[in-house]
């Protein structure tokens, strides 16, 4: 299981990219990855680090927010995606969960979810079968279902986005900090899910998270990312058990986790590049 | 290395807040301030005066205050027209009412009462956001033209209903009626730009400025941490219209001469103000500036080359002239939605960098 | 060269009238340059300056054409001529507001530099009231008569003369003001079926016009009580309506069609010759031999003018010497291939206006043709000298100005 | 009955008309803005544009005929055919469908997920491109439209009150048909909003571009459609407005009529456009007809704008727009 | 132990009588009831956290507490009053400040003047003096600007003072919200999943920021957060919360062995 990501053929290949902003702030600097179908692939790093720049570059999403890849390629089931619109990446079953939820406000949250089977062709009884899957993932979002997703909490909106991408039915999901603000409870259950899926439906994930942690744990392949460079990548096992990933990512330090009220006392500071 | 603010640091906070922090930069502030005051008055004649100069500098003060309605404030106004109306007519019941008062009062007198009719209208902005608050303050600049067009007092009982500008001077030069000299309007008309100019900057690097940003980012999150909105938005028309009828005292009074409200301050000179100030970049003083000479200028340049230099027929010219003007505004939003500023800004950092790309 | 500049609109809301008048303006003045060689053999330079009927813009083409030697401006807008009022007298170049601008204009001892014959907005009124007068042999007393305007400037320009003409002839008027740019006057019309007004009055401009006019139709209001002022009685106002307009009235100043011989001279050297100012195809329109008129009263007052001063070019200060003492007779006209065309008047340093002479043309719809149904007749000058004495020295006051003439 | 009161009911109903009429024009605001967002302040210039395109193909007229020739030399009229007003309309139609397509392509493509304000203002710059490019294809004469609209009192009406009451209501016919087509258009564009997937796509869009984008609704298509639908309720508008009072200049001020419309019934409801138009139309002739002579008349033009005014001070979304989210 | 005269922690700091107390808190929305009866309180000096659920109506007590939220029914006590229900600007103006969970910087302004916003109910020139400028309103601007650089460098981001706040990734939008929150010298901070989204390293600042405020400062902590281990390890006491009721309420320890929050929120029992 955790070789997956050896033996299967690379459904993603990020070759060396660069992306610029606004022409002039220059984020990543020659990333390079690959994703194999069917595997779950980590993407991993701090804070501004660039994780979801390279996802947007992706879909595609990097144009409505002045962005540009300017060097390097990205290749899908081997073909170049760049100059596609990020509809039709959906059509060819490449799905973003977008960081920071953005829901159709004005939007009921059933609503939302049905927007993710846009551009399914299925009809209107498979897609209510998954409907009331999604549901079954996250019973709260059922007893809301009637109300507009702008007046839902924090975690309910993160429930929403993510469950509009199940809805689609992709062969490639990339999932942008899904564990963020959801309840411990959830984010197992959230990280159960895409492994069902993966296992189950085959579904390739590409997934940036902070919580490396859980990612790790979920995870075939991890990457590292800083400051728009990989640093690091590996099986995730393996990762799990580097001593410097142990420390700066998973908060471990040789005498177990460390209580967050001793940090006051000291800091550290080390990074691969800086 | 064409741009360089390397080796330019700041010792103190007060340096650190002033305006041109760059070095390059305020050179150029100063070479500019001496071109506008030094030289410029030498050498304009009435065509530049007129043409060129004076629709400029007015313009320039009205986008500077619709720039602290919309693009600071965020609240989207398109009843500029009416509060230029407000100004030019206060000044014209002013000029006329006390002659013995020097003219330079009573355009700020008269910015002053479109300040008042500014927060009079600005009260539904609590209530209403978006664009239906820019519709509904076409109320007041409809309400306000049928206004100035239907009451007689306010045109003194003319004829024609039109309001003419007497003669008044400053220190003996005649600054409006048939006399002017192009030098004297000239000045006139830059001295209230550059005062408006630097009260705006004022505002909108000190507290004020904050909270009105604050209530355009995010009005509740504003609210939240305390910044009163009723007053952040009230004040924000209070000095917005401050400007606009400053500029529409001076549009009637020194530029044109005489005006007829609904053709003089009509919906598009709404429209044409609220274009300066996006074209010029939102929340930018220097926005403002650029976006009213560009919307000044543009015409004007097209009509000579496309008329004078091409010979074009003049309606032919007429009618491209208009898709040109509204082309361009439409390249200039896709190449930068920030407009003129942004895009000096972005030159800027670019230069910055050179010779490297980034 | 004589230069004769033309602030013309052939874009914005009033192209459709600002086209055919510049139009003629401009084609006489070229037929005066092909087959005269220009006036008394001094070539004439026409430099069209597009305003978009826009303040702002004309005040711009004033200043880019003054410094060219301009002759004479006819500014074609009441609201820059307002503003050319100053900037022309203290410039020292006459401008002619004909049949529009500022009426009290007229006390030429006042307004030394501005001209507005043969006849002004209050003359207008005037007329409209004789022609009812007429209609109804010399009672209107019981009369209720409507005034339909633009509620702007221009449109209230006759209120005050009709209301001091219901004192005299005992008729009741209602005003009723429709907003810029009048496209909806249900409001209006409906008040009109309501009230049966004797007579209706428009004072419109533009698209006001024909909205009016259409609406006037729909509630099948009698056409020949309906009367407007010259600047509604374009081809522009009545065609939309069809059939239905047939009968309508609107005052004029001189005559209409194109039954004239300089027209076979405008053919000939100026539209055959592809010299014409626009398309060609406004030559005999009511707007087309308006602006030609204009022409040839400017051209006339250049001749004049050239006479007086033995020369050939003039200065702006000549030409307004030259308009001073223009004189329109029968023959002149009937020499410049347009015999009959306006009325015949005489201009003096008192009377920048003319003798107020204007006429009542009605639209044929069949043929599509305006035609005088009347003689030219005078204005209530006992009801209207007071008035224009009255603001011209409101104006003098104002500016300073010592009224006279030097 | 008394007088005054048949007089106002005349008002009244006369009022009805012509909100159906502004509601016409408001209708295709609504719907741009469902879709995106975009407040487009050109809708009143498509309404222009749409109805000088069709006088000029029923006329046979030769586009930019002026340019060619003051270019070329040439002396290009017409065709010298006359079309019939529905070919015409459908032509029309496809070239609206044109401009739709340009529209997205040029502008609005490449404005993805700015701010409604910089939005707006392209819509401006579209407005006064789309001016000077009717006037240069089609030349800024007034035409007569006419595709066959009956106009004028309706006399069955006329009679049948004057029977009844003892005096005869006015209605124009060419009101009467404006509002069959209205309530046509209306059903058919809540139909198509309410059941439609596209429907929710659009108004997905109008929330988010990206997140819309990131499910795979394509803006292009979405946006295409949009406007190529506004550009047709533009046509309607146009037929209807440029049969009262011709084609020229001023029908694209109508746009004016429209934004208190649109404030009364809210940007975003198609149902809200018709509710709204009523309702500014009965107010502002009642208004003019009990209070306009009194203040000097003329009220109309501020009258609609101060009434939504004081409407959205109590409700601040209009009647049926979607209401403002605000949370933290 | 009875702490309603206030203690001393173990690690030394002193928690003080109560600040602000919640009565019978009631709110709904339409038919979904957000918090239903819920009452607790915050002590002075202490941090506490309120955990729960996703949609357990944790934020919306903070708006309850803000002023953003009218409860329909309940009271609110603060410094031994009850509290009318007044706008938000006026319960800022009472020495509250707070973070966002959906982060509310103001996107247009650098992150300098977002911190100085923090500061505005310190600025007491008028218009025209801050039109004027020179002398009164550029001294008190420049001594409220010398405050915020404290906080900026006690928040480590001297580096990005100049930067638009559109441009940072979200960590630092965090950290600037904080900061921005702590330059309005609150007696009471409400901190809405400060640590959201970040990894270990960031969360340790994060707590770091945190503790030091409290200490230093002396500021009173409310917090809402999902990482147990913050929450356990941070807080004086917690409230859990669960889909509108109050199912705990206790120091760490308590709170972590109660079975009713095992079962409604941590799943497993958490170490
Ligand atoms: N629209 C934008 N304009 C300019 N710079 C941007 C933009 N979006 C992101 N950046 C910059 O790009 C860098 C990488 O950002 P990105 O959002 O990809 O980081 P991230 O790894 O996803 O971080 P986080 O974990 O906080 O989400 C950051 O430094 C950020 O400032
Ligand atoms: N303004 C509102 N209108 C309608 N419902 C609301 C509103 N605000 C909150 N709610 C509802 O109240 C419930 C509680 O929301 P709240 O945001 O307080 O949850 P939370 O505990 O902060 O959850 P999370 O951990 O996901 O942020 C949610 O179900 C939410 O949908
Ligand atoms: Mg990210
Ligand atoms: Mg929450």
């Amino acid at each position: 299981m955790l070789d997956a990501g050896k033996t299967q053929e690379n459904l993603l290949e990020v070759n060396n990219i660069e992306v610029i902003y606004n022409h002039v702030i220059l984020v990543l600097k020659g990333v390079s990855l690959s994703v194999p179908k069917g595997g779950i692939t980590a993407l991993l790093g701090g804070n501004g680090a660039g994780k979801t720049t390279t996802l947007k570059a992706i879909s595609n999403l990097l144009h409505s927010e002045r962005g540009e890849v300017t060097k390097g390629s990205i290749l899908y089931h081997g073909k170049t995606v760049q100059h596609r619109d990020p509809a039709s990446l959906v059509k060819a079953g490449v799905i973003q969960v977008m960081e920071g939820r953005h829901c159709f406000e004005h939007l009921t949250v059933e609503e939302n979810l049905l927007t993710g089977s846009y551009t399914r062709t299925a009809s209107r009884a498979e897609i209510d079968l998954d409907l009331e899957l999604v549901y079954s993932y996250f019973p709260r979002l059922k007893l809301r279902r009637k109300s507009q997703a702008g007046y839902t909490s924090g975690g309910e909106q993160q429930m929403i986005a993510i469950g509009r991408a199940l809805m689609s039915k992709p062969e490639t999901i990339l999932l942008d900090e899904p564990s963020m603000g959801l309840a411990p409870q959830l984010v197992e259950e959230i990280f159960t899910i895409v492994k069902n899926l993966n296992e189950e439906e085959g579904t390739t994930f590409l997934l940036a998270e902070q919580n490396t942690n859980v990612a790790l744990r979920f995870a075939h392949y991890g990457y590292i990312l800083e400051s728009g460079r990989i640093v690091m990548d590996g099986p995730a096992a393996e990762l799990r058990e580097n001593p410097d990933v142990k420390e700066f990512y998973l908060g471990m330090s040789d005498d177990g986790r460390k209580s967050f009220r001793d940090v006051r006392s000291y800091r550290r500071r080390k990074r691969w590049l800086s | 290395m064409l741009y360089r603010e390397a080796g330019d640091f700041k010792t103190s906070y007060e340096d650190d807040s002033q305006t041109f922090p760059i070095r390059f930069d305020r050179l150029a502030f100063y070479a500019a301030l001496v071109v506008a005051f030094g030289i410029v008055p030498f050498v304009i004649n009435d065509y530049w005066a007129n043409a060129v100069a004076l629709p400029f500098l007015i313009y320039a003060i009205a986008a500077i205050g619709l720039n602290i309605l919309v693009g600071f404030c965020g609240q989207v106004s398109l009843g500029t027209g009416g509060f230029m109306a407000v100004g030019a007519y206060a000044t014209y019941k002013l000029m006329t009412a006390f002659p013995e008062v020097n003219i330079f009062f009573h355009v700020l007198i008269a910015g002053g009462i479109t300040a008042f009719v500014g927060v009079l209208f600005g009260l539904p902005s609590l209530r209403i956001k978006g664009f239906y608050l820019a519709v509904a303050t076409l109320a007041a600049q409809f309400f306000l033209v049928w206004l100035f067009n239907r009451v007689p007092w306010f045109y003194n009982y003319s004829a024609s209903g039109q309001i003419s500008a007497p003669e008044r001077t400053v220190v003996g030069v005649p600054v409006t009626g048939p006399h002017t000299e192009a030098w004297a309007t000239y000045l006139f008309c830059l001295v209230f730009l550059a005062g408006s100019a630097l009260i705006a900057r004022n505002l909108t690097r000190g507290a004020t400025g904050r909270k009105w940003m604050a209530i355009r980012d995010m009005d509740i999150a504003a609210e939240i941490i305390g910044v009163n909105p009723l007053r952040a938005k009230l004040s924000a028309f209070a000095v917005s219209s401050f400007f606009i009828g400053i500029a529409g005292a001076l549009f009637f009074s020194v530029y044109l001469g005489a005006v007829e409200v609904g053709e003089a301050f009509g919906i598009n000179k709404s429209f044409l103000v609220l274009f300066m100030v996006i074209i010029g970049g939102l929340g930018r003083i220097f926005g403002s500036l650029a976006g009213a000479a560009f919307l000044v200028l543009l015409p004007v340049l097209l009509k000579n080359t496309l008329v004078g230099t091409l010979g074009w027929p003049t309606d032919l010219a007429a009618h491209l002239e208009i898709m040109i003007v509204g082309a361009l505004i439409i390249v200039f939003l896709v190449a930068e939605p920030h407009g003129l500023a942004q895009l000096w800004r972005l030159t800027k950092e670019k230069l910055r960098l050179w010779p490297f790309p980034h | 060269d004589l230069v004769f500049p033309d602030l013309s609109y052939r874009t914005g809301p009033y192209a459709a009238n600002g086209i055919p008048f510049s139009d003629g303006y401009q084609d006489y003045m070229t037929l005066l340059n092909e087959r005269d060689g220009g006036i008394g053999g001094e070539p004439i330079k026409v430099i069209e300056c597009e305003t978009g009927y826009n303040t702002e813009k004309g005040v711009e083409c004033y200043e880019a054409t003054k410094g060219e030697g301009a002759l004479l401006y006819q500014p074609l807008s009441t609201g820059i001529t307002y503003q050319l009022i100053p900037k022309a007298t203290a410039d020292g170049i006459p401008v002619h507001s004909m049949g529009y601008g500022r009426t009290s204009a007229k006390n030429g001892e006042v307004f030394h530099n501005i001209f507005n014959y043969p006849a002004n907005y209050w003359d207008g009124a005037s007329h409209a009231i004789t022609e009812i007068l007429n209609e109804n042999e010399g009672d209107i007393s019981n009369l209720k008569i409507a005034l339909v305007y633009h509620n702007s400037a221009y449109g209230k320009e006759p209120i005050r003369t009709l209301e001091e003409l219901s004192k005299k002839h005992g008729y009741t008027l209602t005003l009723l003001p429709v907003d810029s740019p009048g496209q909806e006057q249900k409001s209006q019309w409906l008040q009109i079926r309501r009230e049966k007004p004797d007579y209706v009055i428009m004072w419109g401009w533009g698209v006001m016009n024909q909205v009016a006019i259409q609406e006037a139709v729909n509630i099948r209001y009698p056409m020949d009580h309906f009367i407007g002022i010259w600047w509604s009685g374009s081809e522009n106002d009545v065609l939309p309506a069809g059939e239905a307009a047939d009968g309508y009235k609107a005052l004029t100043f001189h005559n209409l069609g194109s039954d004239y011989p300089v027209y076979d001279d405008l053919k000939k050297y100026v539209v055959d010759a592809g010299k014409a100012a626009g398309a060609g195809d406004q030559l005999g329109t009511a707007l087309y031999d308006r602006g030609m008129y204009a022409a040839m009263l400017a051209t006339e007052a250049a001749r004049t003018a050239q006479t007086m001063y033995d020369t050939k070019t003039l200065t702006p200060m000549q030409m307004r010497d030259g308009m001073e003492n223009l004189e329109m007779t029968e023959a002149k006209m009937a020499a410049l291939g347009l015999p009959n065309f306006g009325p015949e008047f005489k201009v003096s340093c008192a009377n920048h206006g003319g003798d107020g002479l204007g006429a009542v043309a009605q639209w044929d719809a069949k043929a599509k043709t305006w035609s005088l149904i009347t003689d030219y007749f005078p204005a209530d000058d006992e009801v209207l000298n007071p008035l224009i004495i009255e603001d011209s020295t409101a104006f003098a006051q104002e500016n300073n100005i010592t009224p006279g003439c030097n | 009955m008394p007088d005054q009161l048949l007089y106002a009911m005349e008002v009244l109903l006369n009022g009805l008309m012509a909100g159906v009429l502004y509601a016409l024009v408001a209708l295709g605001f609504v719907l741009i803005y469902k879709a995106s967002g975009i407040f487009n302040y050109a809708q009143g210039v498509m309404a222009l544009f749409a109805a000088m395109t069709l006088v000029g193909i029923m006329e046979g007229q030769v586009p930019f005929a002026h340019l060619i020739n003051a270019a070329f030399g040439t002396d290009l009229h017409v065709f010298g055919w006359q079309l019939s007003g529905l070919i015409g309309i459908l032509l029309t139609a496809v070239v609206m469908v044109v401009m739709a397509w340009a529209v997205n392509h040029l502008i609005f493509r490449h404005l993805v997920n700015q701010e409604p304000i910089i939005l707006f203002m392209a819509t401006i710059g579209l407005a006064y491109f789309m001016e000077g490019l009717g006037d240069l294809m089609w030349g800024a004469d007034i035409k007569k439209l006419d595709v066959g609209l009956p106009q004028g009192i309706n006399g069955w009406i006329d009679t049948t009150t004057f029977d009844a009451f003892g005096y005869g209501f006015f209605i124009d016919n060419l009101d009467i048909w404006a509002t069959v087509i209205a309530a046509i258009l209306v059903i058919a564009l809540m139909i198509f909003s309410q059941y439609s997937k596209q429907g929710r796509a659009l108004r997905a869009v109008a929330d988010d571009h990206q997140a819309a984008l990131s499910v795979g609704i394509s803006l292009n298509f979405i946006w295409v459609l949009v406007w190529s639908i506004a550009g047709f309720v533009a046509l309607v508008a146009g037929i209807m407005w440029g049969t009262k009072s011709g084609v020229q200049f001023s029908l694209s001020l109508i746009a004016l009529k429209a934004l208190p419309v649109l404030m009364l019934g809210g940007f975003t409801s198609i149902p809200g456009a018709i509710v709204g138009g009523l309702i500014i139309g009965v107010g502002e002739k009642l208004f003019e007809f009990a209070i306009g002579p009194m203040v000097g008349g003329a009220t109309e033009n501020w009258f609609a704008y101060v009434l939504a005014l004081v409407f959205l001070v109590f409700r601040p979304q209009g009647l049926f727009g979607e209401r403002l989210i605000e949370r933290v | 132990m009875d702490r309603s005269e206030g203690h001393i922690t173990e690690d030394g700091r002193k928690i003080g009588a109560v600040m602000m107390e919640m009565r019978n808190i009631t709110l709904k929305f339409g038919g979904v009831v957000a918090i239903k009866d819920i009452s607790f309180d915050i002590r002075q000096g202490e941090i506490r956290a309120i955990i729960g659920p996703n949609g357990a109506g944790k934020s919306s007590m903070l708006n309850v507490i803000s002023g953003f939220y009218h409860p329909q029914e309940g009271e609110v006590w603060y410094n031994g009053s009850r509290r009318a229900p007044m706008r938000p600007y006026q319960v800022a103006r009472q020495g509250i400040a707070r973070t966002f969970q959906n982060i509310a910087l103001f996107e247009g302004m650098t992150v300098l003047d977002n911190v100085m916003t923090g500061r505005l109910n310190f600025m007491k020139t008028n218009l025209f003096q801050q039109a004027f400028w020179r002398g009164k309103a550029e001294r008190e601007e420049v001594h409220n600007r010398e405050f915020v650089e404290k906080i900026i460098d006690f928040l480590e981001i001297q580096a990005i003072r100049k930067t638009p706040v559109s441009r940072l990734p979200y960590g630092l939008k965090k950290r600037v919200e904080l900061a921005r929150a702590l330059a309005a010298e609150p007696h009471l901070l409400l901190l809405d999943e400060p640590m959201a989204g970040m990894n270990v390293e960031e969360k340790e600042d994060m707590s770091r920021f945190i503790l030091n405020a409290n200490d230093e400062f002396g500021t009173t902590i409310a917090l809402i957060e999902h990482d147990m281990g913050v929450v356990m390890d941070l807080s004086d006491r917690v409230v859990v919360m669960d889909y509108g009721k109050k199912i705990g309420d206790g120091t760490p320890d308590e709170v972590r062995n109660n079975q009713a929050v095992i079962d409604a929120y941590l799943g497993v029992a958490h170490d």
